[in-house]
Order: C-alpha cells, then structure tokens, then sequence
C-alpha cells in the first residue's frame, strides 16, 4: 500500500506495494491516464533497457578488475528504474543532461553498448572517442549532452538548454539528472532560481541514492525531506520511487505533460540506491550489510519481471532470452572495444578548438 | 572614418551581429532595462526585445554554465560579466565546462560563446574588483582571450569573437570605455582577427610590447622617448590568446631590447609568458633582458596614491626602457 | 493596524500603522516581553544613531560629488532602522558582518564618525586604514568583520564566525546582513545549508530594499515571499518592518534569545527602501518618483520620532539638539578625515603577509 | 630515520599540529567518517572528534569560506579540498576573501587558514579532474604556495603551513601519496620553511628546476644524463611562493643552462616566471635559451596514450636538457 497507489495504473500499484521507505506524497499528483504514455505497448523494453544497463555494468566492472579500464568508474547497478522509467517518459528530441554517474542515462538514450564499451577503455570508436571516460559519455544524435564530473556544475547547462527550447519556440523539455549530493552546491541553487525565475521546461531528477560518496544526504542536506528543496523556489515537485521503473516513468511523464503545456521547471526525487561503491575504488563501509540487503530486495529488475510475470506479460524463457542477450551484447561490446583502434597521437591537438568562423 | 567610443564601438558589434544572426543573444546583470552598468548595451532591449537582451539575477556562475548550454544546441550567447571580477564566482563554468566541451564530448559539441566585460583595474575599486583575470584565463587551453585597447579593435574583435565557434573572452577595461578613436563608417563591415598584434609605431631601439590599459602609457612612453632619441617600437597585442608569436619576435629580433608593459599581477602573468617565449625562440636576438612593468604584488589598495603605485605607468615604462637600453 | 500588532508592545504598535504593504506574518513569533531588551531604556539612543547615520552619509554624499571619495559610495539612507534596530538587539561581543553598503554597520555597531569618514577618504586613520574603502569597513575592535563587496561571498564567512562560536561554546551570535539580490548567488545557498545544517549561531537579515541595482526582486528571485527562501532549509524565518526600529529590534531580539538558547540560525527579512540610487552614480530611473515618495513617508527617522514625541519621551529641542550633534559630528569627521594623512608609499607591502609563524 | 609514505606524512603533520594547538581543526568532504577519499585523513576522527574533524557538504565555496571567517576570529583551520580540481568552485573564497583580508581591513584581520589537498593531474582523470592550478593560485598576492614532492617535505611543509598566520595552499599530489621515503623519528619536530628550494642533486652543466610530480622525472633524467657524461643539478621549489630566487639565481649562475620541468599547463605558467626572472636576473649568465617541460596545451584527454603524450615526462626533460646543452 504505498503513498502512490491512488494515482496510478494497476500495473504500478502492485509494484509499489514493495515501495522505499518514508515516500512522501508528491505536491502534484500523478497523471492517471498512463494508456497515452510513449512506448506503453513496449514495457518488456523497460526491462530489456534495465538488463542492458546491468550486464554492461557488470561486464565493465570485471573489466575495471582487469585494469582495462583507467580513472574513475561509478557504476550505476540498483538504480536502473530511475534512468529507464524517466527515459521512456521523454520523446526522444528531449535532452538529457547528468552527472558522471552516466552509463546508464547514455544506453537508456540509445548509445550502442559497443560505443559505451569503447569509451571506457579510451577507444576512438568511444561515444566520446576516447577522450571523455566513464564520466564523460556524449551522444549528440542520441541528445545525451554529457555526463559532467563536477557535482552540479552540469545544472546551469541544463537551464541552457532548457533556454534555447524557449528561444526556439520548441516543446522539447531538458531532463536534468543530478545525485542527491548536488544538492549543496552554489550551481545547484542558480540553476534552479534561474530555471523557475525564467520558467525554463527542464525536469531536476535528483536521484536520491541516500549517499554522496560516504556521507549520508541527511549529513549534507539541511531538510529532512529532500524535495523540500524545491519550495525555497517556488518550484513545483513529485516524489517517486526510484525503484519501480512504472512509477519513474508516470511520475515523468506527468511532469513533460505539464511543462510541454506551459514551459516551466519541475523538481522530481527519486529515491533509490546504489548496490555498489560510490566508484570501483570505494569498499562502501559507511552502511550496513543489512541496509543494503534490504534494498536488494527491492532490486527493479527483479521487482519488474515479477510484475510482469504476474501479469502474463512475460514468461521465464522470454526472461532469460533477454537477459542472455544483454549479456551477449556486453560481451560483445567488450570485444568490439579491445579490438578498436586508439586515436593516433597526431590528433592530440585536434579537439582544443573547432576550426571555422560560425555562420 | 569617424570618431566613436569603445563604448560605442562595443555595442555597435554586439548590434550588428544580433542583427545578422538570430541565434545571438545577450544574457547579464543589468544589460536589459538598465542598459548596462556601464552602459555597454545602451539601446539592446529596446532593439530587439526582452527575448534576445535579458537581465539576470546576480548568480554569475548560474547564466554563464547557461550561456554554455544553449551554445551546446547552436545558440551564440554573449554573457556580460558587470566586471570579470565577478567572473570568479562563475570560474568553475568559464574553465571547466567552456573550454572542455569539445575535448570531453570526442568533438561533438563545440562552445560558440562569448564571455565580455571589464576587466582589470578601474579606479580606487579596491582589492576585490579590480582583478585583471587574463592570466588565469591564458593558461586554460581551449580559451580565446582578446584584449581591445581601442574603439575599432573594441568593435572588430569583438564581432570576430561572437563568429568564432570556441569559446572567446573579450576583456575589456571601464577606464577605456570613454575612450574616442577612428573607425570605419557602420556600413563597413569591420572583422579583426583573432592572435594578430598592431604595430602601433614603428621604432628601432626597443619594443614595447602591451595590450588594453597599458596601450596608451606605451604610446605616451614612446612620444618621450622619441624626444629623448629613442626609438620604441610599439605592440599592441590586441589578443593574449592566440598570441601573435610571428609579429612578436620580428619585432624583437629588429630591435634586441623588450619591455612588457602588463596590466595585470606580475607572477605567472603575460609578460612571463612573453619573456619566456622570446628568450626561448629568439635568444641569440637579445641584446639586454627583457623587462616588464605590472602591478605590484600586493592586492590592490583603496587609496589613490597607493592605488597609482601599485598600476603600470608610463613613468614606470620609460624607466624600464632605459633599464633595457643601459642607460 | 499592521499584522505585527499582536506581538508588540504598545510603542511598536503604533509605528507599525503606517507599515510596508504586504508584510507577511512571521513563522516565528515575535518575542512580546519586550522589557528585557537591552538598552530598552536608550530609545533616544536608536533615533540619534539613526540620524548619526544619515548625516554622516548626506556629509559623504557631498563629498563624493567635490571627487573627495574615490571608487564605488553606497548610500544607506532610507534603511537606517534595519541596521539600528538590529544592532540594539545584540551583545557588544556579537559578530556583524554585511555587504558593501556598509558605513550604517560599522557607525551603528560603535566606530567613530571619524574613522568611516577618513576610510572614505583613504586616509590611514580610515578604520581600514584607508585600503578599503566604502566598501570594506573593518573594526575589529567593535566586532565588525566588514564591509564585504562580492554579492553573497561574506555568507560563508559569517557561517565560519558562528562556527568559531560554538567551536569556543561562547553563546555569542553572529548578524550576517545581506541585500535582496544576495539571495541568489550560490554562496548563499551553501552557507544557509551549512548553517542549518550544524545548527550554527547566525542570524542572515536579509535587507529587502526591493532592488539589487536596477533589477527588482521580483525580477531575480524566483520566490513570491523572500522568507520561502528559508523553507529550503528548513531554516526558521522572520518578517521584519525594516522601517520601524522597534520592530527591527525586537524581531532581532527574539531571534537571538533563541539562538543563544540553543545555536540554530535565523533567516529574517527585513523590508525597507533606499531612497538614493544603487551607488552614487546611479539615477535610479527604474523607479518611479511616486514610489520612491510613497516609502519616505515612512521614514524610519521622522515616524520614529513622531512615536517618542506622542509618547512623551522627546520634544522639539531635544530632537534639534541631537540633529545638530550629529551634523556637527559629520562635519567634524570630515575636517578630521580631511586633515588625516595618508599611508605612506613606504607602507606600500606591508599588509600582503602578516610576519610571524604563529602562537 | 625512517620511512613512511608522503599520505602518512601529511597525516602526521595534521596529527601533531591539532595536538599542539586546539584552535586548529579539518573540514572538507570525507575528511571524518571516511578518513579522507585518499585516506590522507586517515584515524584523525578518532582520535579528535567530530568537533574538529568534520565532514561537509560538497560546498567547496560554502566551506572554503566557513573556513576563512573561522580563522577571522583566530580559529586556525585546514581545509582540504578532494582535489584541488574542485576548488574552483570555491576560487572566489580562495582568492577575494582569504589573502585580501589583510589589505582591505587596514591590517586587522589576517587569515591563518591552511587549503590542502591533491592537485595537478593524476591518472586518467580527464579534463575536469586533473587541473593543476599552481599558476592561478601564484598569481595573486597574498596567498602563500606549496608544492611538497617528498614524504619529509610533505609534512615540513604543512606543518609550517598550519603555523603560518597566512593563507597557505598546500598542493599534493595523488600520484605522490603512496610514495615512501626517509623521514625524521616522529619525536623530531620536522618544520621546513616556505620559500627554501631544495638541492636534490649537483651537477655543473645544466640545471633542471622541478617540483611535486616532475621531481622523480627530474631526478632519473638526471641519472640518465649523467651516464651520458652530463651532470645535471636538480632543484626542488618546494613552494613557488616564495620562491627561492636565491638558490636558483645561484645555480644557474654556475651551469648557466635551465630547463624547467612544470606539471601545469605551460602559458602564464610557473616555468614562464622562472623563465622570466632568470633572464631578468642573470642574462649574462645564460649560455642557452631556457626551456620549459609542461604538460601540451589541450584539454586533458582520457585515454591513456594520449594523456601520457600531454603529461611532462623524464624522456622530455632529457629531450630539453639536449637542447640547452646544444647536443
Ligand atoms: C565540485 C565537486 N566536488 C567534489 C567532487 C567529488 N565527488 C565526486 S562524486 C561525489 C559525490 C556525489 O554524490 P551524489 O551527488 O549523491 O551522486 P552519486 O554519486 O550518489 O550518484 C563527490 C563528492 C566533485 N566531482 N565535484
Ligand atoms: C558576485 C557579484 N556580482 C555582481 C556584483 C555587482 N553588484 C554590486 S551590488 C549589486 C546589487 C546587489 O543588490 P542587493 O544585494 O539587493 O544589495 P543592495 O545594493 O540593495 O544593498 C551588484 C549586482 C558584485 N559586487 N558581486
Ligand atoms: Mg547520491
Ligand atoms: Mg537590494
């Protein structure tokens, strides 16, 4: 019986009935009527998206073990509802815009695992050839405009972003990912006044994982809930749960339903977790066993095939096809990216500035 | 040819370009109703709306990762910073995310942006605003950074810099606004290049090289120096980064002496960079060491005298060319 | 019939008739018992430290214009109730830090006329020995931590003082005073969470004179009422007449009493008008004179003391004779300041680097 | 003697200092619960408590200026920054308020305030993460910089730091942390002054000034060099401000060649202001232009290859030293 039941479909209620602790009512309600949601038809794809994410991450950790793999890798295992409910919610010219915690948000957008792969082991082929990392996946033709490792330093691009929609007479909405973290810094608190001052159509998710490295976010943030945040800005904002990829992707859609109507910002928690460290290098001794056991038991992936089991959507083989499948690809992304090329040496100089003078 | 002021000049490239494409806009504190604090932007809003010209709150770092975000999808924003003291508040967006851009997305999203405003010492502003940020900005690589010291570089560079697909920082002075100087009439479409010094005179005993608020003291040096048989050869350098190597070293290697007359603090500042360059490049070429002329290495006092004593000065540039001559 | 009425003593009441439109009832009461304020007894005292004020800056004000005083001058005058009635509030040992439009600070807090207006002059018995300037008045002496010129940066300074506090359990407070156009500048923001979030000593009293140069709140904060700010840390906060010195005073009051109590900050809104422009070069044509002369007729001065008249506690003469101490004061400062010396270009270095290696 | 890792070197230094003296304490993110993201902290929480060891917010600007406020009314406060990538969120607090302080309150108020933490590339970072800021912090007045590259000038260093009634930024470096060497017994009070270079080699026929990550390239260019029968001299800043003119003044002066081998990007870097007082100071001792091994001048790039391409390496100081030596 969680909080959300009344405002969602029968497929959402029962999966909250497994619900986060302590999940406040939203200041808006959710939007009912889910039958118009984009790609509704396709939820075994939510869940092929979930299992991607997944078995890339964990192919890319083994690989991280193998050193294969250089400088920070933050892997985003637990949390995957949050990224492919919201995703499903968007159209696909929407932008999306996140912190370094990015795999995910590239391959729910679209990213091939391979260009993902490639990009981790700093390969030419890689999303961002090589030149950006794990923290730093772009994907123009997808409309990923990045993975950014500076906390919150992303937020002011998104109300760029946001802008030139405005500009431009677009409905496109910006969909801003952030980590609870951000919440405390200077750039998060411009981006926001500026984004309700000038009501700018970008969607603030901040993904509530409780932790910001080692400090829990009630250690960090002044509020005991963190959607309190948004009231010191006059902005709007919802709550979901971050751990059922149905009630992500209605909490967002919701919101891209009234900011596409009326240009204007919205702020969304997700509350989720993360199963791993903060990044490879991080034993995560700051919680208990226990606490992250419990969370395991609200694992997305399996939650959501249970659902859809119960629901006659899916049927165990059809589990394991896409699930073998995932895997394939990742393996085969892994191949793909030890076999590409590096970038020569003689391009170090190639990406500093663009040549040419505009238009 | 006609007279007009740096002011002038500046919002008559700001005006032409808004003009030309729609995509340029302007986004600051006070550049809309107020028309600028310094009156950069006299005329903007009225011109083409509150669309295209708008004011921002004061959350500098806020608008200008903003700035850099449109430029993402293809918008060419010009963000005034009141002065590029308040651009410190905004450092992390200005060296992080601008220059980086094209470097971190594998070359898929380059910045068209301009940061401008005025920058370096004003007048009796204190320690807090009047930082002249040119070397903290030169040393990023993936910067552009321009320094106009008159009102037709003002115009041409700056109509450059909101063309040029990097990001570009237009530095500009409040002591110069004022300043009047020939300039092509409006009709001519005036575009100077970025990294292409001026030879503001020509001299054979030394060059004096400078830039923005040093120009003027440079050029009232070489006038005396002149009367006293001098000849100094005189540089403008219009823009820091790119640096006009080329004009630089020839001009040095005619004349085998150098004074750096720099607006900004001395350590790691431009004139370092200079010196390093030519003694690297032309070392055979000089026949004295190079010397600059900064501001002192302290932070900038309130108080008129010690403010003076602390700024470059023509006095101050004279007597290191005379230094450089052993005289 | 102002909505402070309930909450003031029979004095307050009657000045807050002719209040601010809009004043919004405060989420913290406003403490009733006013006879334990300090220097209660000195009201005389607030009205001649008002007029200390305005006649020190209308002397600093001519003086700007005969090119005296060099650099940026930010007049207070309109808003002398706010820093008056604030600093009646306080323990000498309190600490005070603001923004640039600080003489009002420094001259309320205890620093002689002479040494603001030889700071204005640059000269080395300025009480920043005129390497300042208006901008940044220091008095260490009188706990005043300055005169602060970048918007919002002295934010987290006051959180350190307040810090110092508790770190030394001394039950001092720390007043952080700061402008409307502060209220978005990510400084802030970090020093507010910081602050709630440790429970610090600090009072932020935010000076809402409507205008952050030419732009109006409403055209910078994304807020209705700038005491939501607060609600995003879940901060206590208060709304102030910062017309009246009563209601300044005992607004300010109550809130340290708690904070002494038990350290927490205090978000206070104090509203009020400067009649002059943004700095002395400023014309101020983004208001209309019909405003401008609908807030001088709740001049902090001449209502206060048509409330001690009526109250029996002033007459006439008295008022003429305080009047002209204090012109007589600025004037004398101005002959002091003028016949000060300046610091030696010796001196030119030695205030980079204190010498020494610590205790 | 003994050994120890220049991360427990760094640890000792905060150990015995918050021993000797109560007004001094540490904040910064995963400074307490976490014992620092790099361990640098490391058993500090326990043994201090939470009163003076404190974890933060990622606020860099809100605690970097908690920070100097403290130490406004006499608190003495280490404030370590993750990286010192991150403080240029805090830039305007670590360059307006800490060594501004002093001028603008006519001297009242100095700020004793200690910035720490790793700074300059590490390893594979990327472009955001591996900022060396060294020559923005150096330009402005008022700020003191240190640069330790050994476990015993990591502590000497920072304890004199925290002593110090100054603002001093203590610049570490990751690559560093695990590296051992030989140190004082933790009985012996180890302080070594800011502004005294060390020399960690002689040598007669050229000398190679370095710091922090460019000492171990340095040091085997130099071993390598001399297999080749050039003795190099080897000069360690230790802090680029002050800087140890003397020291370098009078080395060169008897090889009369100079490579500086930098870890930062290399225009208005700290190589052009060696450059520049060495040709300044003693020009007629110069037998070679002065050359300069710095990281390129692009975006740091992720990939290993290429990363390695930018960075200063051993193989290009002895590339340098070549060229000064006209070999
Ligand atoms: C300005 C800045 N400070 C510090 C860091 C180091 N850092 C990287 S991630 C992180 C924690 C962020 O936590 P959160 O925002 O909750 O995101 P999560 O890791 O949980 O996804 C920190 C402190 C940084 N990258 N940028
Ligand atoms: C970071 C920064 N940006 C811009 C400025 C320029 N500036 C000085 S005062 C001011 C307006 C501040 O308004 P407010 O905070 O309301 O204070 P008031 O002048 O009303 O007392 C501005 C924009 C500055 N000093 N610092
Ligand atoms: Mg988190
Ligand atoms: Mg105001």
């Amino acid at each position: 019986m969680g909080r959300f039941d009344t405002v969602l479909d029968a497929g959402s209620q029962q999966a909250s009935a497994r619900r986060l602790d302590n999940v406040m009512p939203a200041t808006i309600p959710i939007e009912k009527d889910a039958t118009k949601l984009p790609r509704q038809e396709g939820e075994l794809h939510l869940l092929y998206q979930m299992l991607l994410i997944r078995r890339f991450e964990e192919r890319a950790s083994q690989a991280y073990q193998q050193q294969k793999i250089g400088g920070f890798c933050h892997l985003y295992i637990g949390q995957e509802a949050v990224v492919v409910g919201a995703l499903a919610a968007t159209r696909n010219d929407d932008y999306v815009i996140t912190a370094y915690r990015d795999h995910a948000h590239a391959i729910a957008r679209g990213t091939s695992l391979n260009a993902c792969m490639a990009e981790l082991l700093g390969k030419s082929t890689g999303c961002s050839r090589g030149l950006g990392g794990s923290m730093h996946f772009f994907d123009r033709a997808n409309h990923m405009y990045g993975g950014h490792a500076i906390v919150g330093g992303h937020l002011p691009l998104a109300t760029g972003l946001a802008f030139a929609s405005k500009y431009r007479a677009e409905d496109r909405c910006t969909l801003c990912f952030l980590g609870d973290g951000a919440l405390n810094q200077g750039a998060f608190h411009e981006a926001l006044n500026l984004a309700a001052l000038w009501k700018l159509p970008v969607a603030f998710i901040c993904e509530n994982n409780l932790f910001g490295m080692g400090t829990h976010v009630a250690r960090a943030a002044s509020v005991k809930e963190v959607a309190t945040r948004a009231k010191g800005y006059d902005m709007p904002s919802m709550i979901a749960n971050g751990m059922e990829v149905r009630h992500m992707r209605d909490t967002v859609y919701t919101a891209l339903q009234a900011m596409r109507k009326r240009p204007h910002p919205f702020f969304i928690e997700a509350r989720t977790y993360r199963y791993r460290g903060h990044s490879m290098s991080d034993p995560a001794t700051y919680r208990t066993k226990e606490e992250l056991e419990k969370y395991k038991q609200e694992d997305p992936i399996t939650d959501f095939k249970a659902i859809l089991l119960s629901e006659g959507k899916l049927d165990e083989t059809k589990f394991q096809e896409l699930d073998r499948e995932a895997k394939r690809l990742s393996a085969e992304a892994m191949r793909y990216a030890e076999e590409s090329p590096e970038l020569p040496l003689e391009d170090l100089h190639k990406y500093t500035f663009v040549d040419g003078t505009g238009k | 040819m006609r007279e007009i002021s740096y002011r002038q000049a500046l919002n008559e490239a700001m005006e032409e370009e808004m003009l030309r494409d729609p995509n340029v806009f302007l986004i600051g504190e006070e550049v809309a109703e107020y028309n600028g604090a310094y009156k950069v932007s006299q005329g903007l809003l009225e011109k083409f709306g509150p669309k295209r010209v708008l004011d921002t709150p004061i959350s500098e770092a806020g608008f200008a990762g903003l700035g850099i975000g449109a430029a993402m999808v293809g918008l060419r924003p010009i963000v005034e910073f009141m002065t590029f003291s308040f651009s410190l508040v905004a450092f992390d967006q200005v060296v992080n995310n601008a220059p980086n851009m094209l470097t971190m997305s594998g070359g898929q999203f380059n910045i068209p942006i301009v940061f401008r405003g005025p920058n370096g010492p004003a007048h009796q502003l204190g320690a807090t605003h009047s930082h002249a940020t040119e070397p903290l900005y030169s040393n990023v690589p993936g910067l552009k950074v321009a320094v106009p010291a008159t009102p037709r570089d003002a115009k041409g560079l700056l109509k450059t810099a909101i063309r040029d697909d990097n990001p570009v920082l237009v530095l500009e002075s409040e002591l110069l606004y004022n300043i009047a100087g020939p300039i092509e009439d409006k009709d001519v479409e005036l575009l100077i290049p970025l990294g292409k010094a001026e030879l503001k005179r020509k001299g054979v005993d030394v060059t004096i090289i400078c830039y923005a608020q040093t120009v003027r003291m440079a050029l009232a040096a070489a006038e005396y120096l002149a009367k006293q048989g001098i000849q100094a050869e005189v540089l403008d350098l219009r823009s820091i980064k790119p640096l006009d190597r080329e004009t630089i070293m020839s001009s040095v290697s005619k004349t085998h002496r150098c004074v750096i007359a720099e607006q900004n603090k001395p350590f790691c500042g431009v004139g370092a960079e200079i010196a390093f360059q030519l003694q690297r490049d032309i070392f055979d070429e000089l026949d004295a060491p190079i010397l600059r002329v900064a501001q002192e290495e302290v932070p900038m006092p309130y108080n008129e005298s010690l403010e003076a004593a602390v700024l470059p000065s023509q006095e101050k540039i004279i007597e290191a060319v005379y230094q450089v001559c052993y005289l």
